[in-house]
């Protein structure tokens, strides 16, 4: 069975150091969240302007005030912090978290990242923190769904979306495998319910499998 | 020049913006959205309106509500798109307003530039992306930057939670957001804020917009509406 | 008799306008500050990360942590700010303050300034905010003696010290006149001890003077 | 990387200097001066050191004694003339230190550039003066500007006032000055303050520096010296 966007999330989490400053984006990645154990103490930043972000609010703790990225009510664990948006992104972008991790409609064998307009007609294009995300996280994380609902692939040789980064993506955790993208190739660092096979039968992009 | 001016309602505090003119608008989403002052502008009737913000309005109410009055020309903003944003998308379709789509950070740090006297800045992000088409590009110590101009406002609509008397601005949380850059960027600034108390009030410690910035300041009764909707 | 360099202080705080934001550099042009009555609302910035700049300390007010540009210690009014380095040059270089006021070894005819290095064999440059300061408030005005210890006039018609500035300078504040520099000259705004003849005789520099 | 770790002595907290490595020192002449942290680096005795700091020391103690000690190669730095920079000036007419002047303006907004992951960035500061020759210009919108980059350092020492747990700092007064924009500035930023208290006892809302910014904290007596000389 492919991993569940829960499980997925959960292994994601696996791959983060403690004490990391991490962005989980927004939708599905800020799921990674409910897998991070507090006392390896992760503190997360929310682009929006605040590191120490907690947990989604929940009945009164909801504030109109207080949001992540994606507008979604949170709280605030203690040694938080608040700052504007040019600070925020200074932060970001200079190259200061540890560790984003982002959904994507596609990433290529170099680590291309596509994940904020599908350029289809009519789409209206919104690219919001993503660019500044990809180019400014030291790892950049993709957490995502190894084929579209059409059964084509989201690992491709080259982007055919429009990007969001060039060359960013460090690792791609998909249902069915993770991927690290590397100067020698896309390394598979793990599969799920499928063998390398069939991986490298359904991807258009060469596989490297390091021998154990 | 001069210290805050204190105004007795959100309508007078708007009165400075023009046809043509360029407003920023604070909040992400509705946290630290401006509703008053919105609405004011809305009453006041400027036109030809381009809006900077990062949203391009959510649901029928603020920024949304300006849109729908026909008042907007021209969005600049990161993220127009959202489930409750069918005013704007509406506009968009129809082709009855433009945009222009900036990554969130260069929203952000274009209008710091423009606060802090900076011509034009590198910048890596949006390089290789449809967003750096046209844009000059240069590499420095082996990473490719992209140049970015600076974005100066006429007006900033802007929210905060605690103005003192001389114009020194505090924040609540994250409705801070794009608040405190807006301020720098633009020729006036105007700030709804919860309470107005004497200088001396606020602890010069914790000051996150000093005085300088503000122009003009208006107290309004707190509202809040649902945050609904991801993105 | 020419103006000593309180009255000078005097004559400049004159020109600022209630309310205004203001830096006074470091050295002689602080002494303006004596004479802003508090009652004109006249709000200090100084460089090093402050606005609401109160007079010196004395005393037990004396805070090694609460210092003016030129490191003397000063005190704090109601609805002070303190912001750091980066921020108070952005607010500097942004335009965002009315008028400044500095000494200077010479001011040329269009506005030039030279007031951080005499070039002199042997000296050691220094330029604090100096520069700052030249390009970025709305209005700079200079204070200091018309004439050099050596009689040599220090209103020219171009600096042969280093510049500080191209073109920045609004007015100069001297123990002999004022003068405006403008696109159409050097206008006397108004002298003190000598006549406009006795100034075109002892300056280099043509002198524009409205008739009233 | 992972939070503030806290260190029982200046020693240990400065034993991330290297020889060679750029190091920007925090303070305004003496107010926010890291003093235990400099006096432990004299210690320590990393060499060949470039100093990025406002001043280049006054009197015999701080940066002063740094330099004293000779272990400083080079000094950036917008005004090392002072009445009691003796110890500076004897370096620099015996040609045993360089000097690279930066206007004071310049040398934090390039810092900050640094920490922001800006590439490069057209400055007015400084135009048609003896500090721009070389320097790329543009004019745009009919105004002159200087390309200026951004400078990093291998580690910043600053002074703080207190800290928490986390590494989140507040400043005090006029001493904040050149901290904030040295700890984004550094690959590590090590920090003496007066206090350390627990994480959740700093109002988020009040934070200067956050935590991610800081990387190793010393809790340091407060040590003031008379302030002395103007410039």
């Amino acid at each position: 069975m492919p991993l569940n966007p829960d499980q997925l999330a959960a292994r994601v989490a696996q791959d983060i150091e403690p004490g990391s400053f991490v962005n989980l984006g927004i939708g599905q990645p800020t799921k990674v969240a409910d897998h991070l154990p507090a006392e390896i103490g992760v503190v997360l930043h929310t682009a929006n302007g605040m590191l120490g972000m907690g947990p989604a609010a929940v009945g009164d703790e909801v504030d109109p005030e207080l949001t992540n990225a994606g507008k979604v009510p949170v709280t605030e664990l203690p040694g938080a912090a608040y700052f504007h948006h040019a600070d925020s992104f200074a932060m970001m972008r200079g190259g200061h978290l540890d560790v984003c991790v982002l959904g994507a409609f596609q990433v290529s064998a170099s680590g291309d990242l596509a994940n904020w307009d599908t350029g289809a007609p009519g789409s209206i294009p919104a690219v919001g923190g993503a660019m500044d995300l990809a180019i400014g996280a030291k790892r950049v994380y993709v957490m995502m769904t190894l084929f579209a609902k059409n059964g084509s692939p989201k690992l491709v040789p080259t982007c055919t979306y429009p990007l969001t980064g060039v060359g960013c993506v460090s690792r791609v955790y998909t249902d069915h495998a993770v991927f690290e993208i590397t100067p020698d190739g896309v390394r598979v660092l793990e599969s799920f319910d499928t063998s390398v096979e069939e991986l490298r039968a359904r991807l258009e992009v060469p596989l490297v499998v390091d021998v154990r | 020049m001069s210290k805050a001016q204190i105004f007795a309602s959100p309508d007078e505090a708007v009165s400075v913006v023009k046809d043509g003119d360029t407003v920023l608008v604070g909040g992400f989403g509705f946290a630290g959205m401006p509703f008053d002052l919105i609405d004011a502008l809305i009453r006041q009737g400027a036109g030809d309106l381009t809006i900077v913000s990062n949203n391009a309005g959510n649901g029928d109410v603020g920024l949304a509500a300006l849109l729908k009055a026909g008042q907007v020309r021209k969005v600049l903003c990161s993220f127009p798109r959202q489930v409750d944003s069918y005013v704007f998308d509406d506009l968009y379709r129809r082709g009855e307003i433009e945009l222009e789509v900036v990554p969130q950070g260069n929203l952000a740090e274009r209008m710091r530039a423009a606060g802090a006297g900076i011509g034009a800045f590198y910048c890596p992000t949006g390089v290789g992306t449809p967003l750096a088409e046209g844009k000059e590009t240069r590499t420095i110590d082996g990473r490719d930057y992209v140049l970015e101009y600076p974005i100066k406002g006429d007006v900033a609509l802007i929210s905060a939670h605690t103005a003192d008397t001389m114009g020194n601005l505090v924040y609540r949380k994250t409705a801070r957001n794009f608040g405190p850059v807006m301020a720098t960027a633009a020729t006036t600034t105007v700030v709804q804020v919860s309470s107005i108390v004497d200088a001396g009030q606020i602890d010069p410690e914790v000051v996150v917009t000093p005085s300088i910035y503000v122009d003009r300041v208006v107290q309004v009764e707190p509202r809040h509406y649902t945050v609904q909707g991801a993105r």
